[in-house]
């Protein structure tokens, strides 16, 4: 047990400070002894074994431990040295062995998974092939390239301002809560399926009819009833709105006229000749808006 | 410490502690070292109860510390963040609100005369309630009943720009029901736009707009009471 | 509807509320006669976004809606309120939940693929119970997989309008044409030489990253058979 010690504490220099230009990951304390975060490996000969074991288990799988591997000697991801980080993989391997941690099987099929990239990099290359195709060390440097941005992409989730962390919600309590009712939506679809239905219904009854259609003289007539209603009295050239148009006026004329013919208002002349005045009615005769006849 | 900051702190944690905080804990928010006295602390409160005024929120102090709170003023549109469960007009509403709109100026016996029930008035005062209905003046018979028509609210709330969009009762006919929902997809997006809550609700509403045959049945029956009055109501029209 | 009633009413309800509010829901606290345009919300929230500017409060604009919650500058401040509530989630935890946030919708083998360990069930628990995370479908192959993805809380969680918010994820490099007998036979000074490489996030053009999830499943279930080789076969590679 006592030699791989030793072993692992040489083969891990202290890795040189990362130089300005690349932004990358700070190597990730290595351990943490009684609160005190060790980026290095110590150099004195005695580690706790309990170190050790805190560094050993921050690694989140193969990946990630290879992923150290290369960065901490700043390697380029696309053109690893295999047979070396293999041995250093190896020694870590076998130091977690020694010290009987729980191994999980990935980190062994990762040991196997190197020791047959190194062999086929032994192997003369096929002629023809793609480079990438052909390089043994294709498919596991895409695995570390993946694994790394989505461990990037969680740090940089990390250091997003995360409710109860960073930033936090605001309450001010209203003290006298009222009951409030919405009210109802509606559509106007479901207005016209009503409109239809009760036509329907009501064109059961034989002496009643719905056909006659005058949608904007009936508006006209509320709103002239209405105007009339607010002043009371109106000259009649205030019931039109030239800039509605011919069509307008004519709807505005016809509404008057099915108005005085229902009795609902009057016209009034004071002399021959002065302005017409419209005034709602006083007296006349019951006009039904359905007159069946 | 500035005053600013001091403000800022204490404001920020009144408005995060969700409960009263005194003083004493007001206090702790800050390092030791620059901690604000007890007189820096009150004439921050002083400060920010002053910048409430005029605000939907205020200082309060009670028993147990300083809250900030809303203003019992705004207590009525606050609550509307909490509505009671949304209730979904009657078939007898929407054919009531269909009549006038179609047949305005119409009074309560004619629509009466067509649905062939009574109308429930409380139906009328509703539509009127909402503004989307209302009396356009009386017709000259006895009893003076009131004119119904709509109201341009009616024709925001719709999408409408003006009745003439409506379209015309040949038209729907001549629509089976699935056609008139295609048809009016358009028209009804755009209605909902137009309110702004055009969203969740309005959808909602859209949705639950089925099968609520139930319901109208009720009231249909309800109303059916008066089945006899479906041959007695056209008869005192034609009067 | 003067512009400061507005103000008022939305600072007062977003305090109220304790949730987000979407625009939609601040319409709906003015009665409908009187409900503000879009237009006009939108000023009274842009003219409240001023006011705060200086302050120690902030409006946030979220995937639910609109929330005014407490700046980050004043972090330290605001977490005394708590001394022993700030929650710290594991790596492991984060890359399983930056996995699901950026290739959903995404199984747990998919998950475990990447990341090249298994996923402790506990993880996903916490990720389902924080309601971060929820099942959204099952992947169509035998055993038929839960797919998960993100829900509109992470969103607010984390002060995101949507996905498309995250910090962009790193490219993928390609290896390019690297000289096979060149790097063999340098491999044992490419340690020494080794010049500053690790920048595979930086630069690149094309993200080959997707859809090839399937692909890792196949490896993970493949190095998978042949655990017990492996304890002999790193003893070889030293020899």
């Amino acid at each position: 047990m006592k030699p791989n010690l030793t072993v692992v504490v040489s083969n891990a220099p202290a890795p040189p400070p990362p130089p300005a230009s690349a932004p990358e990951q700070v190597e990730m304390p290595f351990a943490v002894v009684n609160g005190e975060p060790y980026a290095q490996l110590p150099r004195d000969l005695y580690i706790p074994p309990q170190a050790l074991e805190v560094f050993l288990e921050a690694f989140e799988g193969p990946l990630d431990l290879l992923l150290y591997l290369i960065r901490r000697q700043n390697l380029d991801i696309l053109d690893i040295p295999l047979a070396e980080i293999t041995r250093q993989y190896m020694q870590y391997i076998e130091l977690m062995q020694d010290l009987q941690l729980e191994l999980a099987g990935e980190y062994l099929v990762m040991a196997a998974t190197l020791a047959e990239i190194k062999s086929r990099m032994l192997l003369p290359r096929p002629r023809g092939a793609e480079a990438e195709d052909a390089d043994p060390r294709a498919e596991l440097v895409r695995r570390l390239q993946e694994y790394e941005r989505f461990k990037r992409a969680a740090q940089d989730i990390d250091t997003l301002a995360r409710l109860e962390r960073d930033v936090w919600p605001t309450t001010a309590e209203l003290k006298e809560r009222r009951v409030v009712r919405s009210l109802p939506q509606v559509t106007l679809q479901e207005m016209l399926v009503a409109f239809k239905e009760v036509v329907a219904r009501a064109e059961m009854f034989a002496h009643h009819h719905i056909a006659r259609e005058r949608l904007s003289v009936g508006e006209r007539m509320s709103d002239i009833l209405a105007a009339l209603g607010t002043a009371g009295f109106l000259e009649f050239q205030q019931l039109f709105r030239p800039e509605e148009g011919r069509m307008g006026v004519t709807v505005t004329f016809v509404a008057i006229l099915e108005l005085m013919r229902e009795g609902l208002i009057d016209i009034v002349q004071a002399e021959a000749y002065a302005p017409l005045h419209v005034r709602a009615a006083k007296g006349g005769n019951l006009h039904l808006v359905e007159d069946p006849a | 410490m500035s005053e600013t900051y001091i403000r800022n702190v204490i404001e920020a944690a009144l408005l995060a502690a969700g409960q009263p905080l005194p003083l004493a804990e007001l206090a702790r928010l800050f390092e030791e070292h620059v901690r604000p006295g007890t007189q820096e602390l009150q004439a921050a409160l002083a400060a920010l109860e002053a910048e409430y005024a005029g605000r939907g929120i205020e200082l309060k102090h009670t028993a147990s510390g300083y809250r900030i709170q809303v203003r019992r003023e705004l207590a009525g549109e606050i609550s509307r963040l909490w509505p009671e469960r949304t209730v979904r007009y009657s078939r007898a509403l929407l054919e009531t609100l269909a009549l006038i709109a179609y047949r305005q100026p119409i009074t309560r016996a004619e629509i009466e005369a067509v649905r062939g029930v009574a109308v429930n008035p409380n139906i009328i005062r509703t539509l009127l309630e909402r503004n989307w209905v209302r009396v356009v003046g009386h017709r000259d018979v006895p009893g003076h009943p009131e004119l119904l028509g709509t109201t341009r609210e009616f024709l925001d709330y719709f999408g409408l720009k003006s009745l003439d969009e409506l379209p015309p009762l040949a038209e729907l006919k001549a629509m089976g029901d699935i056609n008139l929902q295609l048809a009016l997809a358009g028209e009804e997006t755009a209605a909902a736009d137009a309110v702004v809550a055009g969203d969740a609700a309005a959808a909602g509403a859209g949705d639950a707009a089925d099968g609520e045959d139930g319901a109208e049945d009720d009231e249909l029956s309800a109303g059916g009471a008066g089945s006899h009055e479906l041959v007695a109501g056209p008869r005192d029209l034609d009067g």
